[in-house]
C-alpha cells in the first residue's frame, strides 16, 4: 500500500485561477493524483487532501474570499477538516479559509497597495505539520507571491495565540506587504489547515526558478501516506 | 426601499489605503487634513416587509468582517 | 429635426459617404441605420484608409495557418497552433486611464479566445508623456494597474512588453496590449454565420450605454470638447470575462457552434453583420430578447452598444439547448437573440416592428475605401560630430540608467502577475519572453517592439529597424519567428504628412517582413492620435512569436559563472542619431537613424540561434536601444556579476552608447568560434563593472550600486 | 472636525462589484435586494477654518474620478 496514489481534491470557485496549475503539479511533478471539485458540489469525491488554490474568487469583489466562503462545497469542506483531513489554502485559498473562520485573522490591502508578484524569501517556522515534514526548521526557501491583499492582520489575542502555539509556519525573509509579524502562512490549532499567501505550486519545477513548493504536496502525500 | 449600508474598519485596525491617501493630500499641500479612513459603502435596493431585518442580517453576516470592520446602516426612503 | 449636417457630423460621416448610404438602400436611412453605416464605415472598423496599403503585407509562411481577416492570426509551433493579435486603446485609456487600459486587455483577450484559443500571455507596449508631468504620471499609474486589474483576475500573465516617454505623448498616449494563446491545430474556430436559419446566441454581460460610439470616437481627433464630453466609459469586468473565457471554451471543446465572434467595437452589430457577410447569410436580430443593463434602451443603443464581455455565436443546428446550460453552469446569461437568413440582409426587429434593414454587405463589406492623398516625410539626415565627444562615461552611464528611457521596468512588471499558469521559462526583464507548451519541450518565444523616437526621424527606416530589432530579440533565445502582428498608430491620416508617414512605415514593414520571409498574420490600425493638431510620432508596434525548440536549453542569465567571455557579435557602427543618449545626455530629440542592411542582420540571427542550439553560448542580449554599456550593464544585473571591459576604439561614445543594430553581446564559458565578425570584450568578474578603452580605465564601479539606482528610478517617482 | 465623503458610480457606470454581491446575495436567499451599488466613504479629520472648502476641493480633485464618479460629503461634527 505504500506506494498508492494520494488523491487531491483541487477546488474550483468562480474566478479561481490556479487551479489548472495546482492540479498540473499534483499530477506531473508531484505523481499523485488530482480531482476538480466545482464550488456548488458537497461531495469531496474521497479526497485526502482538499486544496484551495489561488486566483480571484467572484473576482475578489467586496473582499477576497468573502463570497466564495457561501459556497456548497464550503460546508463539506469544514466538516471534513473538523475530522482531521488536511487542507492546504494557497493564496486566494489562503483568503478563503480566513473569510471562512477555518483560520484566524484576516487580509487587508498590501502595505503598498499595489500587486505584487515576485518570487520571496521565506523562513520556514514549524517544520512539524503535515505539510511541512520535508522542510526543515530554519530553513530558507523561495517561493513566488501574487496577491494585493496578502497583508495579514489578527488581533492581538490571536496573533499571540499563534506565535504561542507555533502555528505560524512560513514567514517572510523581507515583508512585502505589510503583514503582522511578516506572516506568510498559518495553521490552525489542530495543525491539519494550512494557508500560505506564496504559491507552492508556482515552485516546484526548476525550470521555473525553484522547486522549494513541490515539498509541500510531496510531504502532506506522505503524511497520509503513512497516516 | 433604499438602505446605505457602511463599513468600515475597527478602530485599531491599519488601514493602509486611508494612510496612503493621507500621504498624499500632504504632499498636495492639504497640512490641515489629519487623519483619512477609508470605507465601503453599498446603496442597496430591497423590496418587501422585512427590510430592516434583512439589512441588518447582510450587513452582518456578509458586506463586512467581523474581525477587521464595523457597520452601520439606515433606510434612506 | 436636426439639419442633416449636425447629424452627419454626430456620426462622423461625409456627405459623399451619406449619398452612398443612399444610392445603397435606394431611400434616405433611418438614424438607426445611419448609426449602423456610422460605426461600420468608421475609421476603426472598416479601415478606410489603411486598406489599400495594408494588401501589401506579405501574409504567406510556411508556418501560418491563419493571416489578417479574423479576429487573430494563427501560426504553426511544433504540434500545437498559436493565435495571436495586438490591438490599440489608446483613446479610451486617455479618458480614463484605468478603464481603458482593462478593457483594452479584455478586448484582446475575447479576440484570441474567439479563435478557440486558450490565452497563455499578454504583452503591452506603452508609450507616454515625461514622467516630470503629473499628468503623465497618473496616466501611467492608471494604465499600469489597469491592465494588473484586468489581466491579474482572468488568471493570463502578463509575461512582456515596454514602455517608452515621448513629449508627444502627453496628449495622446499610446496603450498597445498583445494577447497569445494555444490552440489544436486542427480546433481553431471562425467568425462564420454557416448557412441559412441557424440560432444566433449572445452570451455575456447584459448591454448598457457604454461607449456608444466608441468606433466613431476613435476614428476622430481629440479636440477640446471630446475631451470635456469623456464619452460614456466602458467599465471591465475581468471577473465576468474569466467565465465567459471558461464557458466558451468548454462550448467549443463540445463542438456545439459553426461561427463565433466577440462583440467589440460597434458591438452586436459589427459581430452579427460580419459573421454573415463572410457567409453569404443574412441576419434577423430581434432586439427584445438582448438581455439589457439599463432602462429605456434604444434600438440604436442596443445594436451599437460597446458593454464588454460579450460574444456572439452561431449555435449548430439543434444545440441551443446544450450550449446555454454550458454558460448557465458558469453564471453567464446566453439568449438567441436572431438568426441568419437567405436573403442577406441586416434587418433588426423590436417591439413587432422592423427598425432597420440594409443589406448586409454594404455594412461589413462596401465601406469606403480612400487612397488618401500624402506627401513623403521629411527625413531627419543630421548627424553631428560634436555627439561623439568624449565625456564622463561613468556620469553618463549613471545618467542614463537612472533615466525613465533605461530604469528597470521591474516597478511595472511586478505588478503584473507574470507567473500565472506556470509556463514562464524566463521572467520579464532578461530578454524575450519564454513560455513552455505543457507537455512539451517546445517554448514560444515572444517579443513585443517600437521605436516612436526612429519613427519621427524616418518612418521607413524605423519600421525596418523595428522588425529587425524584435527578430533580434527572439534569436537571443534561439527562436525563429512563426509570424508577427502589429499595430500602426498615427495621427490624423486626413492630412497628407500624417499618411505618408504611414505609407512609408507600411512600406518599411513590408520590405523587412519580405526579406526575413515572415507574414503578418494581422494586427490593428490607430489613426487619429492626435489632440488639438498635435500628433503623435508614427509608432509601428510589432509583436512577433517565435519557436523555441527545447526551453530547457535556452540562454540565459542563471548560467552565466565568474570567469566567463563576454563577445560582441556582429559589425560596428557610428549610429547616435535617434538614440537614447542623445535625448537623456546631450538633451536632444532627432537625427539620423541607424544604418541597416539586413543581410548582416539575417547573419547575426543565425549565428545567435546556432549558438543557442548547439549550447555554444550561456546568455545572449540584443543590443537594442540604449546601447552596449546600458544593455550590458542591465544583462550584468540579471545575472548578479561585475565584469571587466578592456577594448580598443577611435569612437568612445558611439562604442559605449551607439545604437547600431546588427549585433548582439554573448556570454560564453569557452573561446567562442563564430562564423560572423565577433571579439572578446571582457570577462565576467567579481562585483564591479570597470571598463578600460583603448588602455585607460573609463569606469569602475560598484555593481549593486549602479543596480539600485536602476531600480528605484519609478518607485521613487511613484511611490513617494 | 470630521467629514464623511462618499464617492459612487454615476448612474449607468457598470459596477461589477454590484452586481456581483447581488447575485451571491440571490443566492444565499435574499430575494427581496432588487439592486446592489457599491460606492467609496472616506472619514477625514481636518482643522481649520477652510475645512468645508478643502473637503470640497479634495473630494473632487483626489478622491474621486469625474469621469465615472460622482460625490457628496457633509460634516459631521
Ligand atoms: N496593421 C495591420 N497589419 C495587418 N493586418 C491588419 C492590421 N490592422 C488590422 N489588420 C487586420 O484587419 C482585420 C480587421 O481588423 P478587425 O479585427 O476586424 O478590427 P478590430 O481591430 O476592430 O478587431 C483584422 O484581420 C486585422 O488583423
Ligand atoms: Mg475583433
Amino acid at each position: 500500500m505504500g506506494n498508492r496514489k494520494i488523491r487531491f481534491g483541487v477546488v474550483v470557485f468562480p474566478g479561481t485561477n490556479c487551479d489548472r496549475d495546482t492540479y498540473h503539479v499534483i499530477e506531473e511533478v508531484a505523481g499523485e493524483e488530482a480531482v476538480y471539485l466545482w464550488h456548488k458540489e458537497r461531495d469531496l469525491k474521497g479526497s485526502q487532501v482538499v486544496v484551495l488554490p489561488g486566483g480571484f474568487s467572484y473576482g475578489d469583489y467586496l473582499r477576497s474570499g468573502a463570497i466564495a466562503r457561501f459556497s456548497p462545497i464550503m460546508e463539506a469542506i469544514k466538516e471534513f477538516a473538523e475530522r482531521g483531513g488536511l487542507v492546504l489554502g494557497i493564496c486566494n485559498g489562503f483568503q478563503i479559509l480566513l473569510e471562512a473562520g477555518l483560520l484566524p485573522g484576516a487580509m487587508l490591502r498590501n502595505k503598498g497597495l499595489r500587486f505584487i508578484c515576485r518570487f520571496e524569501e521565506l523562513e520556514v517556522v514549524n517544520d512539524a505539520t503535515p505539510f511541512t515534514l520535508l522542510y526543515s526548521k530554519g530553513e530558507r526557501i523561495r517561493m513566488p507571491i501574487a496577491h494585493i491583499d496578502g497583508n495579514y492582520f489578527a488581533s492581538p489575542e490571536d496573533l499571540s495565540a499563534l506565535e504561542r502555539n507555533a502555528q505560524v509556519v512560513f514567514r517572510y525573509v523581507e515583508n512585502p506587504n505589510g503583514s503582522l509579524n511578516d506572516i506568510a502562512g498559518i495553521i490552525n490549532a489542530k495543525g491539519n489547515v494550512l494557508g500560505l499567501m506564496p504559491h507552492p505550486e508556482r515552485a516546484s519545477e526548476a525550470e521555473l526558478g525553484s522547486t522549494d513548493g513541490l515539498r509541500m504536496f510531496l510531504s502532506a502525500a506522505k503524511f497520509v501516506r503513512e497516516s | 426601499m433604499r438602505a446605505k449600508i457602511e463599513v468600515f474598519l475597527k478602530p485599531g485596525v491599519l488601514d493602509p489605503q486611508g494612510e496612503t491617501i493621507k500621504r498624499a493630500l500632504h504632499t498636495l499641500g492639504y497640512e490641515a487634513i489629519r487623519d483619512v479612513r477609508q470605507g465601503k459603502v453599498f446603496y442597496i435596493e430591497i423590496e418587501g416587509e422585512d427590510a430592516e431585518r434583512t439589512i441588518e442580517e447582510v450587513a452582518k453576516r456578509v458586506l463586512s468582517n467581523p474581525v477587521i470592520e464595523d457597520y452601520r446602516w439606515e433606510i434612506e426612503k | 429635426m436636426k439639419s442633416l449636417e449636425k447629424l452627419l457630423e454626430e456620426h462622423n460621416l461625409t456627405l459623399e459617404e451619406y449619398g452612398k448610404i443612399k444610392e445603397i438602400l435606394g431611400r434616405e436611412p433611418n438614424l438607426v441605420e445611419l448609426g449602423l453605416f456610422s460605426v461600420m464605415w468608421s475609421e476603426h472598423c472598416s479601415y478606410k484608409s489603411s486598406r489599400v496599403h495594408l494588401a501589401k503585407l506579405p501574409t504567406r509562411g510556411k508556418y501560418l495557418i491563419q493571416g489578417p481577416g479574423e479576429n487573430a492570426g494563427v501560426v504553426e509551433a511544433g504540434e500545437k497552433a498559436v493565435v495571436f493579435k495586438v490591438e490599440s486603446h489608446n483613446h479610451p485609456s486617455f479618458v480614463e486611464p484605468y478603464q481603458g487600459a482593462a478593457t483594452g486587455v479584455g478586448g484582446i483577450l475575447r479576440d484570441v479566445f474567439t479563435m478557440g484559443a486558450r490565452p497563455v500571455a499578454l504583452l503591452d507596449s506603452l508609450h507616454f508623456g515625461p514622467l516630470t508631468q503629473p499628468k503623465n504620471r497618473a496616466i501611467m499609474e492608471g494604465v499600469v494597474s489597469g491592465i494588473a486589474g484586468y489581466g491579474n483576475p482572468v488568471g493570463v500573465p502578463t509575461v512582456g512588453g515596454e514602455v517608452d516617454f515621448e513629449e508627444e505623448f502627453s496628449h495622446n498616449p499610446l496603450v498597445n496590449v498583445m494577447c497569445v494563446g494555444i490552440a489544436d491545430k486542427d480546433r481553431i474556430f471562425y467568425a462564420r454565420a454557416g448557412k441559412p436559419g441557424l440560432s444566433l446566441i449572445y452570451a455575456g454581460a447584459p448591454t448598457g450605454r457604454d461607449g456608444i460610439h466608441g468606433a466613431t470616437m476613435a476614428s476622430a481627433e481629440f479636440g477640446e470638447e471630446t475631451e470635456h464630453k469623456k464619452v460614456n466609459v466602458q467599465v471591465g469586468d475581468p471577473f465576468r470575462e474569466k467565465l465567459l473565457m471558461e464557458a466558451t471554451l468548454e462550448v467549443m471543446e463540445k463542438d456545439l457552434i459553426v461561427g463565433i465572434q466577440d462583440m467589440g467595437a460597434a458591438g452586436l452589430t459589427s459581430s452579427s453583420s460580419e459573421m454573415a457577410s463572410k457567409s453569404g447569410v443574412g441576419v434577423e436580430l430581434y432586439l427584445d430578447n438582448v438581455p439589457l443593463r439599463e432602462e429605456g434602451m434604444t434600438p440604436y443603443e442596443i445594436l451599437l452598444s460597446e458593454s464588454q464581455e460579450r460574444m456572439l455565436m452561431v449555435a449548430k443546428e439543434g444545440k441551443e439547448k446544450e450550449i446555454k446550460k454550458i454558460f448557465e453552469k458558469w453564471g453567464i446569461d446566453a439568449v438567441v437573440v436572431g438568426k441568419t437568413t437567405e436573403d442577406k440582409r441586416f434587418r433588426a426587429i423590436w417591439k413587432g416592428e422592423v427598425v432597420a434593414d440594409v443589406p448586409v454587405d454594404a455594412l461589413a463589406e462596401d465601406a469606403p475605401k480612400y487612397r488618401r492623398p500624402f506627401v513623403p516625410p521629411r527625413i531627419d539626415q543630421r548627424t553631428d560630430e560634436e555627439w561623439g565627444r568624449e565625456r564622463d562615461w561613468e556620469e553618463v552611464l549613471l545618467k542614463i540608467l537612472s533615466s525613465p528611457e533605461m530604469a528597470s521596468r521591474r516597478w511595472v512588471y511586478q505588478q503584473y502577475d507574470h507567473m500565472v499558469q506556470t509556463n514562464t521559462v524566463l521572467l520579464p526583464g532578461a530578454g524575450p519572453a519564454v513560455l513552455k507548451i505543457k507537455g512539451k519541450k517546445q517554448a514560444i518565444a515572444l517579443t513585443i517592439d517600437a521605436n516612436p523616437s526612429w519613427g519621427r526621424a524616418n518612418p521607413k527606416a524605423a519600421a525596418i529597424l523595428t522588425v529587425a530589432e524584435a527578430f533580434r530579440n527572439l534569436a537571443t533565445v534561439g527562436a525563429e519567428p512563426l509570424g508577427i502582428t502589429n499595430c500602426l498608430n498615427f495621427g490624423n491620416p486626413e492630412k497628407p504628412e500624417i499618411m505618408g508617414q504611414f505609407v512609408e512605415t507600411v512600406e518599411g514593414m513590408r520590405q523587412a517582413l519580405e526579406f526575413f520571409a515572415v507574414p503578418v498574420t494581422g494586427g490593428n490600425v490607430s489613426f487619429y492620435n492626435e489632440t488639438q493638431g498635435r500628433a503623435i510620432p508614427p509608432t509601428l508596434v510589432i509583436g512577433a512569436v517565435g519557436l523555441v525548440e527545447d526551453y530547457r536549453t535556452i540562454p540565459r542569465p542563471e548560467r552565466v559563472e565568474e570567469g566567463y567571455g563576454i563577445y560582441l557579435l556582429g559589425w560596428e557602427g557610428k549610429d547616435l542619431g535617434s538614440s537614447v543618449y542623445l535625448r537623456v545626455v546631450l538633451g536632444e530629440r532627432g537625427g539620423k537613424v541607424p544604418e541597416i542592411d539586413l543581410e548582416k542582420e539575417r547573419a547575426l540571427h543565425r549565428e545567435l540561434i546556432r549558438l543557442a542550439k548547439e549550447g555554444k553560448i550561456s546568455y545572449a542580449i540584443d543590443l537594442s536601444p540604449g546601447g552596449l554599456l546600458p544593455n550590458l550593464a542591465e544583462a550584468l544585473f540579471h545575472i548578479g556579476k561585475g565584469a571587466e571591459l578592456s577594448v580598443k576604439t577611435d569612437g568612445e561614445a558611439y562604442f559605449l552608447f551607439g545604437e547600431s543594430p546588427s549585433r548582439a553581446i554573448v556570454f560564453a564559458s569557452g573561446e567562442l568560434e563564430t562564423e560572423i565578425p565577433s571579439r572578446k570584450i571582457g570577462i565576467v568578474k567579481g562585483e564591479r563593472l570597470r571598463v578600460y578603452i583603448n588602455g585607460k580605465k573609463k569606469i569602475d564601479l560598484e555593481l549593486d550600486e549602479l543596480k539600485s539606482r536602476w531600480e528605484g528610478v519609478f518607485p521613487k517617482i511613484f511611490d513617494h
